[in-house]
This record gives structure tokens, C-alpha cells and sequence, in this order.
């Protein structure tokens, strides 16, 4: 076991990815020479070279794009887009070509192609820097789509996801960006938890909560306070977004009986409504209360100095345990159609 | 100061052109392109008119059979066969071409079979080939999107270390869309070994080149560092010489080539358009007088290769295609309704399968009702 | 009271909205001389002349940026995207910008653009010309998001949304373009029903269907079958995609305590999830049963003669309806996690 | 066959750039653009000179209030002082420039008050001015996105039937994007009055300008059907008459015209940058050695503007300008929690009034515990 932050996990990743497989390559806007706004990339270049480690022009349709044409050609292509807002101009290709394309082909073309993605708010960012967008693409059929919450799981689900066959969306919290934990980097991938299986992350009784990304250890905050009130919450880290892994969901919602999920990006048409549908149709006779959506709000993100009004904190979490538990909560006594 | 080169009618103007061949089927004398054409001699040119033939009669047949309600849709070809088989004749088996919707005329050229071009434009399949087995990417809509699929490929064949080159047709319309500038900036930056072959066909479904550009669309290449060259698109020799100089260049090591085709799209966009809405009636019968197949045969007469032998050659191997096309319409069985499940992902996926499980359920409550 | 298709009915708005405001004009493909593929704008360049009606090199992105401009320009661009699948390529511009610049510019600068979307499959179409894009629109805050399911609505929504200060996505089902309806094309736009509201197309008392665009049709059909059966759907037609206007909406699921939600686009994360999330929230102790969700499948938009086997049809919903009456269906007696 | 113009070194080449001041400061002949330069007189150089002094102030002002903490981040302008002065003042108030982060030097000439510098950049709003008051659009981040912005805003002009232009500007990174290409093809198809700066000032953060092209920038707008001039953008005057050409151009109906200003990002790409990391101290000497502000100040030495008294005054202008900037970071209050909700929308909308009430439900359960 090694400490390192998420980025050096990340980091230990790619250099493994590269040197394990001939045909992984890396390309993005500054991540040679630079190794990456966020130093992921620190050092790969002058490890692995130019072919592989490849500072690309500034477009991210075209970073995208021409990775699909080396996915045809066999090459298995990580691309890192350089903030979570400058995916859109990647948009069309990632919807229309990479999570199509094995579809369109039946099954003759190949796209493991790994899109990582600088995740989320909470960083004080500017405009554009601080966006949400999973749910885009979890509801775009043909891609995998996981988000993680420590080094150690970013250390082996990239490698999982540079493997896979098929294309991922990698998301990574920036605001964990620089967090430590132990990682170990000798470990055998094939021993590794699948990519698609949710973790329960701490175990409770009362209430199961459910999320992913940076928002998991502000869950795991919450579980701690609601503890010195005599709340047991259990906590799950989804990891895969696209495919939920429901069989752990259901599990831990069949035992509570009550759900809170929470994550950054806006409510309406969000991860959460799929996670509140997809609960509440399998468990709906499990369910002593509404499953509580605690997200970003309906809005743009905000200036960096309004994001904590923006971002479900700790506080908000407890206030969504105490509605799905009827206790005194901010929307007691509230009345609405 | 850079001024732009001219401001002339784009689409009916065709003086500028690289070209050999004469509307009158004569050979014009093109030093440039002459060097890349040395080697050609009557079997050759035979070569080139029954390719164009078959492809003029293919496409023919894939109006017919969408008239006859056995295909959803055709994307005809018509007035572009020498953009498309002189082309596509300078390439080796490693290429690889990415092109749109329109080029069947590359894909006959590259080996598909008359039941590759089926199934795609009968709606059973999004793509009608395998795209390794004939080394062609499969048909691309989205329009411009290829352009940097090319690019990117030949980004690949640069990492393999191989003299192979990558392709990208494209129309006129697809000039304005961003990827197909970014995919010129990449392969500029990258010295990527790919081939832009731009087939102006003076038409974006009903939107005339003037409304994309008012001045020559290979003009665009030079100003993002890539050698380019406007041809006679309706002169078989041309599009093989000028390919073969761009494949030439791309494999050499030299970077990106850029073609423009100028051709002419006979028909309507596809057989769901009808062009009398937005173009004259003379505009075609112009660019009727220029008739690509028409001018070859015209030199072979002139050459002595043609007789009524090679006529009637030709014409059987095209029926016998057009008979392949029709039989695969015939012989097309239902797709089993779960393939609708088929290949969305590489690897298992837990949700979907569940939901395949659920269809098939579902479907299988039908069964006993049919039968009784 | 005039018979129009749908297409007409578009048309006949829009000549509405060019003549009452010199500010507002017409962007797209091949809108102009052809008037449109579906020829929506048909004589309208005639009669407006081509600096109100435009048409544009093709590039959506083009389009819609250029929209931006215009609108920063005090003009209200009406832009056709020619089909569904072409959206994508403006996607960063209508997320990253006509979303946002309102917000970003503290109410400053105005986006009344208005997106219209020839949308949706079932008419045999060719691959990317029978998307279902409409949940990344409502998962986007800063749009408002309908779909029309009429001519009358056609008529008169598209002339809300153009007189909206705010940017609209306007969803036309291409399945209904040449179905006819009466449409009043005197009336008072003061008159009419606000764009954001539902409205229920046909009452009932056993179960409420959610539906909108071309759905609504096909869940009408199985209300009429339904009744056959001694079964009454109450069938409601959303026209308000975001903001979804629950006062209708739930005031019907208090009613039946059952919900059946369709539509044609895949069900991870889709609207779907919203909206039985957003029901459950609101209705829990109302409900008598899970809602159900009725979608298309989770892939990729099948071949054009395979659709019938993706698109949710009557049987389908019908199946739906079973299911929340727990009566025997399809998934009777099927196990799962 | 286009071939394209030359290869040469793009990141620190600076021939071949039309100017009119050397790095010396003395005059160069140069009749296009001395054209655009008969009027130049003492009071106007003089006020080229205190602009560029006070933005340069500004700027550091700007580094200097991120490393107190009173900024979440700065983007320097240091060294492309002459570009931005220089071409803004050739603006009149109804043109409409769009920019990116990088433009405090437009903002300044365009009016913008020192407070009005302070809140994007403070992390307080999105925006720190109303683009209306100043007549310039909001800081654009996405890269590219605002050219085509301007584009639009032209076309709007033109139906406005008035004389005033739109004009873009941009880095030489984002001339990778589709958005910034499809600005051209939209503009040059409609000859809208708009003008493209593209301040190449040779680094996107980490990439050198020649990952992007081994060519002039500046070579693609003709390519386009766009006229285009590439100039030494340290050269105030240069890029003043520059600019009166391209405006000119633009304002009179002859369509949209491309600049590219050759400058320098002297310091990082941003204060979370380190350039350290990725460029030689080397390349920054030789760029500080043509800095635009002491060029000027040579020249006015020469034709006796130069005096205590005015360097003085530029300063004392300076001084206030900061002192403002400064006040408008201690004057910032926290802004009210529930104005996160204002102006999502501009019409009301049920579902988000519903939201902001019941986040205002939450906060007022905070306050009571606060209060005791
Ligand atoms: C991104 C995108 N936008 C719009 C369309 C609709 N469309 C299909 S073909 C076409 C015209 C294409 O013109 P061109 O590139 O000249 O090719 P051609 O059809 O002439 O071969 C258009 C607008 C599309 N397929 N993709
Ligand atoms: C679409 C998009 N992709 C990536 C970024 C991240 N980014 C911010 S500035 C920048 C470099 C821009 O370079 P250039 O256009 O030359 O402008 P300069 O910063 O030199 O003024 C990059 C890559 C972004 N803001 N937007
Ligand atoms: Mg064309
Ligand atoms: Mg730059």
C-alpha cells in the first residue's frame, strides 16, 4: 500500500495503462509538456513520448473525433477533456459517434475509447469549470459511465475502464482532487471489484443514501453527524453511474426502507430521478417514506463565492434524512401540489 | 494584405479546373497530372468506363428498388462516378476511406458485394458491409464527422509505421461544419496521412454552393498548411491522377492533401427530395453535355478500345450486379426483434440484458394467441 | 376553425410570429428555397423575403451561435435544427450559452431563441433522424422544453415560445406532421392556455398516463382499447416538458393512485425518471402501486424495421397499465434485484 | 495545386509582419497602413500611451489583489497591451467587440469602471459589467464560442441597416475550434460587417501556437474569401491602423476582414499557471525586449511628447484607476444566498419560484440558532 492523492493515483494509472498495452494512448489540450492542468499527466511524456502522450490542438470535437478514428485503427485512446465544461463541443461525437458506433457496426467496430472528465464544483472555480453533466450521458445508450470518490478506486477503474471494450466516461471530483489515501498499486487487476458494482461504503439501518463522486464523502460526513443523533445511515458509493448497480441498491433499500440521494448536478431529469425511479419501481413496498433528492439546484452553476449555497453540503444532506425520516425538517408544514 | 484568390460563379463554373479529358472526350494536355497518368492504356480505361457503368446502373437500380418500396431510401450518385471510381482506383487494399452516405461508387470500387449495398438503405441494418472487409468505414450521416474519424486513423497508421493513407470524402456542404475544419487543423498539426476529398456537387440538398462559400472551396486548405488541388470532377483521369499525387504526398510522409472534386449531383438529394423545387432545368441539361462516362467513352472510341464486345461486357456484369442487388432484397428475412439488443455494448451489461429478458418476456406473450 | 396537419399549423405560426414582430426571423438548412424538408417554411421566404428567412450554411453549431448573436442583438431567432440527430452539434452553444447567458449577464442580455426540432421515430427513417434527445433539454436549466402533440398546439405554442423572452426547445413529433386538426388561427394568443401547462386529453379513473408529443396519440389508443377492458386511463398530455407542471400532473395521481409514464426515448436517466420521481415525491401516500415506466429501449435508435420493436407502442402501454393494475403482464411472476 | 504559403517559425518570428514602429521606437514606412495613420498626432499617441500604461497597471493590480486573496484569479494581459489599446481605439461606441478573459485592455478603452473589473474575477457574479453600458458582450471562456456570437450581432447590424460593426476577438488556440472556423463560413456567406482579431500571442497555456498550425494564422481567413493582415501586435499604431482598415472595410459593406496581432503572453496563462514548467526564460527576454509600452514611449520621446508632467499624470491615472479596483474588493458584500435563483429564467417559472422558497424554508431554520 502506497499513499498518494487522486491525481497521483490517476497518474499511476495512465503509466500503467501505457506501459501494459501498446495501444493505449493519451491525448488532451496541455497534457504533455505541461502533464495536464491538474498534473495527471506529469511526467508520461518524457516516459512514454510524443506518439503516445499527445498535446493536441484546442477542440475538443477534433480530440474526440480523432480518437474514434484510432479506436477503428485498434488503438485504445484516453482522452482527457481538460474541465467537466468543455465536453459539450465533444458532444455530437461522444453521443453520436463513440456510443454508437459498435451499435451502428454490428458489433465489426470497436470504441474503447476512456473519456476522463475533471469533475464538479466546490473548487471556487470560474464560469464553466464547476459543471455536472453526467446524467447526459448516462442516458445515452452505448456508454459506460463512472464516476469515483478515492485514489485507490482511481487507480484501478481507469485501468478498467482503459480495458474495457466498450466506451466510458470517466469522471473524476476535482475538489478530491488532491486528497490522500492508501492505494495498492501492485495489486492484480482481475482481483479488483468490477467496474459496475456499487460499494457500501459504511453500513446503517435507518437510511440508505446514495451517490457518487466527491458528494460520497460528504455523505460519509453526514453519516458521522447523524450518528451523535442517533441516525444510522448507510452509505453507498454507486461508482458506475451507467449501469446502476441495482442489485446493491435494492439491497440496502429493502433493509432501510428509506432513501436520500444526493449529487451536485441540478435535480430535474438528473441521476437522482433515475435513482428515486429506478428504487421506487423495485422497491416500492419496501419504501416507508419518498425517496429525498438533495442536489444543485435548478440553475446554472453559480459564481464560485455563491457555489455553497448551490452544492448540497453536509447540512442539507442531514435536512433530506430528517424529510425522509418525517422528523423536523426544512419543508415541514409546507404545503404543495 | 491577403485578399482572397477570385470571386466567380461556383456553381456552374468549371474554367480553372485540373483536367485531361475534354468534354468531348479529347485529351487536354495537364503537365502536373499527366505525370501520374503514364502508365494509363486501354485495359485501364476499360477498366475505369465498366466501373463507372456498373456504378451509374447500381445506383440506378437503388432508385428503382426504393420506387418499388423494397428500400426505405437511396442517396443517388448520378454525374459523380468518375469523382468517385477514379478515385477510389488510386488506392491500395490498406487504405481506408471514411465517406459519407453518397459514395457508392467508392464502396464498388473497394469490393462490396450488390447485398452490401442493401441492407442499410432497407433499414435492417445501419451499416450494410463490415467495414474491415472491404476497408471502408461505414456510411456516415452526421454530416462532416468522418473527416476527423480520417484523421484520426491516420493518426493510427502513423503510430504503425506504415505507408498505408486514410480517406475522408465529404460534400461541399460539409465544408462549414466545424469538424471538418478541425479535422484540416489536426492533420495539418499532426502531418496526419490522410487524403480530403471534397466532392463538390454544387448542391447541399437544396442550398447551392454560393450559400456555404463564394470563393473555391480547395482554396481553404493552403491557409491551414495543406497542399490542395480543384479538378475536374467528371474526368475519370483527373480524379485518378490528382488522387494519386494527394495518396502520393499523404504516404511519403509529407502530411495532409486536400482534393475538391467539381462535379455535379444529376438526381435529387435522395429519392424523398425533388429539386425541381429549387434548381433550373438547364443547369442540368449543362452539366448533362459533361456527362462523365460519355466523355471516357468518347476517348476510348477515339483510342480504339471500345466495341460492341466490351459493350456488351459491361453491360452483363452490371445487370448481374443489379441482379445481386435485387435478390438480397428478396432473400432479406425479418431480423429477429431481441437483435435490437445486439451489440450496443462490448461486454456484458447487466441492465440491458435484463431489459432483453423483460422484451423477450413481453414478445413471448404474443406467441400462443398467434398460434391458436 | 380551420383543418390543418401539423406542418401547416407550424407554418401558419410562424407567419404569425414574422408578421407581428419585425424582430423575429427564421434560421435553418434548406428552410428557404424549399421551405423546409418537411416544408414547415414553406413560402415563407416569398412572402418575408431572405433576410428574415435564412437559409444557412450548413453547420448547426453556425446556426445556433449566430442565434446568439442576434439575440444579443435584440432580434428573436426562430432556428429549425433539420432533424433531431443534428442537434448535438450545437450542443455546447445551447447549453454552454442560450441556456446560461441570461444568468451569466445578471438578466442582462436576453436569449429568446426559439429551437425547433422536427423529432422522434417511427417513420422509417434513416440512422440519427429519429432521435429523442429531449431529457438533456430538461436536465439543462435555463431552457424551457415542449412538445406539441396537435395543430392547434402547434399553432399556438410555437408562437409562445417565440414570444417568450426566455429560449425554448420545441419538439415536434415527425409522426404527427400530416395528422389534421382543427386549429383556430384567429384567436387571441392572450386567450390561449399558457405554454407550461398540461392538460388532461382524456379523463379517467383507474390510472393516470403521462405522456406528450407523438405518444399522446398512441396512448389514446390505448385508452380506447383500455375501456374495452373496463379500464379507464386518464391520459395526459404534458406539452410542458420543463418546467413539467405537477398541479395537473399530481392532482390526477390522487386521483387514480396509478401512474403509467411513456415515451419514445430510452429509459436510463430519461424524462421518464423525472417524472416518477417527481410523482413519488409529491404522491407517495397516493400511490397504489409503482408508477411504470414505458420507454424505449436503453440502445441506440434501431434500424428503421426494427423501430417497431423500440418505440413503446399500444400493447406496450397497455402491458404498462397491467402492471400497475397488478394485473398478469408481462413481467407477472419475474423475479429480480 | 495550392500549396500553402510558407514554413516558417511561428513562435517567435516576427518577419514579415506589417508594422510601422520599430522595436526602437522609430517610425517604418509603411503605405497601407500609414493610410490609416494621417491624423496620428502628439495627444493621440500620448493617449495610446497613458491607456496602455493604466491597463499594464491594472493588470498587475489584478495579479497583485489574486495573490492578497481578493481575487479567485486573474488572466494577465502584460505584453499584449499594444494590441488591445491599439485596436479598441479604433472602435466607435456603437461597434460591438466580443471577447474572451483576456481582454482588460478593450474593456478599458471601451469604458468599463474599475469596479467593473473586480466581480467575475472575485468569483461574485459571472459578469462583471452590463455589456449594453459598455458595449462589449461578457467575457467569453469557452474558447471560440463569442466569434461566432459576433457573427451574429453582425448579421443583426446589417438588418438594422446601420454602419456599425461586430468584431470578434480571440487566441491563436482557439482557431482549433469548429465554432471559430463556422464564424468565418457564416460570416464570409453573409458578408456580415464583423471583424476576427486573432491575438496570436504564441502560447494556449502550455501549447506553443505551432500545435495548432505551422502557418500563419492569419493565411486562413483568404482562404475563407476573408481578406486578412498580420501585424506586429507590440506595435500600437500598427494595430490602430490595422484595425481602421478592417473596420473600415467591414463598416462599408464589403464584408467581414480577419487580423491577426503577433504579440506575447508575458507572464502565465493565468495566476493558477506556472510557464516555468513549459517555455524558456530565453523566449520571454527576447519578447520583453519589444515590449509595445517603452516602443511608444521612444516615439513620443522623438517627437517631444514626452514630459515629467504627463508621466505623471499617466501614472496618477494609473494609481486612481487601481485605488478603484482595490475599493470595489473591500466594498464587495456577500451577496444575498437566494439570488443564486435570480435571472435563471426571465419570465417566471413555477417550479424554480417553488425552489427558491423552500431554500429560503431551509436557510431561515439557520437563523434563529445564529441569533442566540
Ligand atoms: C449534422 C447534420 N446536419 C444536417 C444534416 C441533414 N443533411 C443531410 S445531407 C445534407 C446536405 C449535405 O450536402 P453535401 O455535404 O454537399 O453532400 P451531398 O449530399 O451533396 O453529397 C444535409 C443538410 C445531416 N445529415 N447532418
Ligand atoms: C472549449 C474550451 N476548451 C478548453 C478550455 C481551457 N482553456 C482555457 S484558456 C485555454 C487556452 C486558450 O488559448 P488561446 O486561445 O491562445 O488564448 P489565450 O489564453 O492565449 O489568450 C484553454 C485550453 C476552454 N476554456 N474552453
Ligand atoms: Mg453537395
Ligand atoms: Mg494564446
Amino acid at each position: 500500500m502506497t499513499e498518494l492523492t487522486m491525481v497521483k493515483a490517476l497518474g499511476a494509472g495512465l503509466r500503467r495503462a501505457l506501459a501494459d498495452d501498446p495501444r493505449v494512448l493519451l491525448m488532451g489540450e496541455d497534457i504533455g509538456r505541461l502533464g495536464g492542468v491538474f498534473r495527471v499527466t506529469d511526467g508520461l511524456l518524457d516516459e512514454f513520448g510524443a506518439q503516445r502522450v499527445v498535446d493536441t490542438p484546442l477542440a475538443e470535437a477534433g480530440i474526440v473525433g480523432t480518437a474514434v478514428g484510432l479506436a477503428y485503427r485498434g488503438y485504445r485512446p484516453v482522452v482527457e477533456i481538460q474541465f467537466d465544461g468543455f465536453v459539450y463541443p465533444a458532444f455530437d461525437q461522444i453521443v453520436a459517434q463513440v456510443a454508437k458506433l459498435h451499435y451502428r457496426t454490428r458489433g465489426a467496430v470497436r470504441m474503447p475509447i476512456t473519456i476522463r472528465v475533471p469533475w464538479a464544483g466546490g473548487v471556487g472555480a470560474a464560469e464553466h469549470h464547476s459543471e455536472s453533466p453526467e446524467a447526459y450521458f448516462v442516458h445515452t445508450s452505448g456508454l459506460r459511465v463512472v464516476a469515483v470518490s478515492n485514489p485507490q478506486d482511481a487507480f484501478v477503474m481507469l485501468r478498467q475502464a482503459i480495458a474495457s471494450d466498450d466506451p466510458v466516461v470517466f469522471f473524476e471530483p476535482k475538489r478530491l482532487y488532491h486528497a490522500k489515501g492508501e492505494v495498492d498499486v501492485d495489486a492484480d487487476l482481475a482481483d479488483a471489484p468490477p467496474m459496475g458494482l456499487a460499494r457500501v461504503v459504511r453500513e446503517g439501518a435507518d437510511v440508505t443514501v446514495l451517490t457518487y463522486g466527491g458528494q460520497v464523502t460528504t455523505a460519509m460526513d453526514a453519516a458521522t453527524a447523524a450518528e451523535d443523533e442517533g441516525i444510522s445511515l448507510e452509505v453507498i458509493d454507486l461508482r458506475s453511474l451507467s449501469p446502476v448497480d441495482y442489485r446493491t441498491v435494492t439491497a440496502s433499500v429493502r433493509k432501510t426502507g428509506r432513501v436520500v440521494v444526493t449529487h451536485e448536478a441540478a435535480k430535474e431529469a438528473g441521476l437522482g430521478a433515475e435513482l428515486v425511479a429506478g428504487v421506487t419501481e423495485r422497491c416500492f413496498h419496501h419504501l416507508e417514506a419518498p425517496p429525498v433528492r438533495v442536489t444543485g439546484h435548478d440553475i446554472p452553476y453559480p459564481p464560485a463565492k455563491l457555489e455553497k449555497h448551490h452544492l448540497p453540503d453536509l447540512d442539507r444532506i442531514l435536512d433530506g434524512v430528517d424529510r425522509v425520516l418525517d422528523r423536523p425538517n426544512s419543508l415541514s408544514g409546507v404545503e404543495r401540489s | 494584405m491577403m485578399y482572397p484568390r477570385t470571386d466567380h460563379d461556383l456553381t456552374t463554373g468549371t474554367d480553372e479546373l485540373a483536367g485531361v479529358l475534354a468534354t468531348d472526350g479529347s485529351r487536354i494536355p495537364h503537365p502536373q497530372l499527366d505525370a501520374w497518368l503514364t502508365d494509363v492504356d486501354v485495359p485501364m480505361l476499360r477498366m475505369l468506363h465498366r466501373d463507372m457503368t456498373i456504378v451509374r446502373r447500381l445506383d440506378a437500380e437503388g432508385i428503382a428498388l426504393q420506387r418499388q418500396g423494397q428500400l426505405g431510401l437511396w442517396a443517388p450518385c448520378r454525374g459523380q462516378e468518375a469523382a468517385q471510381v477514379g478515385t477510389a482506383h488510386a488506392l491500395r487494399t490498406g487504405d481506408f476511406p471514411f465517406t459519407s452516405y453518397r459514395e457508392a461508387g467508392v464502396l464498388f470500387v473497394r469490393g462490396a458485394r450488390p447485398d452490401e449495398f442493401i441492407p442499410n438503405w432497407r433499414g435492417e441494418a445501419h451499416s450494410g458491409y463490415d467495414p474491415y472487409r472491404i476497408g471502408v468505414a461505414t456510411p456516415q450521416i452526421i454530416i462532416g464527422a468522418q473527416t476527423l474519424h480520417a484523421v484520426g486513423y491516420a493518426m493510427g497508421i502513423q503510430r504503425d509505421g506504415v505507408d498505408d493513407i486514410a480517406v475522408a470524402y465529404f460534400g461541399d456542404g460539409a465544408t462549414s461544419q466545424g469538424d471538418a475544419n478541425e479535422a484540416m487543423v489536426f492533420a495539418a498539426s499532426f502531418e496526419a496521412p490522410v487524403v480530403f476529398v471534397c466532392t463538390n456537387n454544387q448542391w447541399a440538398i437544396s442550398e447551392p454552393v454560393g450559400v456555404q462559400s463564394r470563393f473555391p472551396l480547395a482554396d481553404r486548405a493552403p491557409g491551414f498548411g495543406i497542399p490542395s488541388l480543384r479538378f475536374d470532377g467528371n474526368d475519370v483521369l483527373a480524379s485518378l491522377a490528382a488522387m494519386r499525387w494527394a495518396a502520393d504526398h499523404a504516404r511519403s510522409g509529407a502530411g495532409p492533401a486536400y482534393l475538391e472534386a467539381v462535379t455535379y449531383r444529376m438526381g435529387p438529394h435522395t429519392t424523398s427530395d425533388d429539386p425541381s423545387r429549387y434548381r433550373d432545368a438547364a443547369e442540368v441539361e449543362h452539366w448533362e453535355a459533361r456527362d462523365p462516362i460519355a466523355r471516357l467513352e468518347a476517348l476510348l472510341r477515339a483510342e480504339g478500345g471500345w466495341d460492341d464486345e466490351f459493350a456488351a461486357d459491361e453491360k452483363a456484369a452490371a445487370d448481374e450486379f443489379c441482379a445481386g442487388m435485387r435478390a438480397a432484397c428478396l432473400a432479406a428475412a425479418d431480423r429477429d426483434p431481441l437483435s435490437v439488443f445486439d451489440h450496443v455494448y462490448a461486454e456484458p451489461h447487466a441492465g440491458l440484458d435484463q431489459e432483453r429478458a423483460d422484451y423477450a418476456g413481453y414478445l413471448a406473450g404474443f406467441a400462443p394467441e398467434e398460434e391458436s
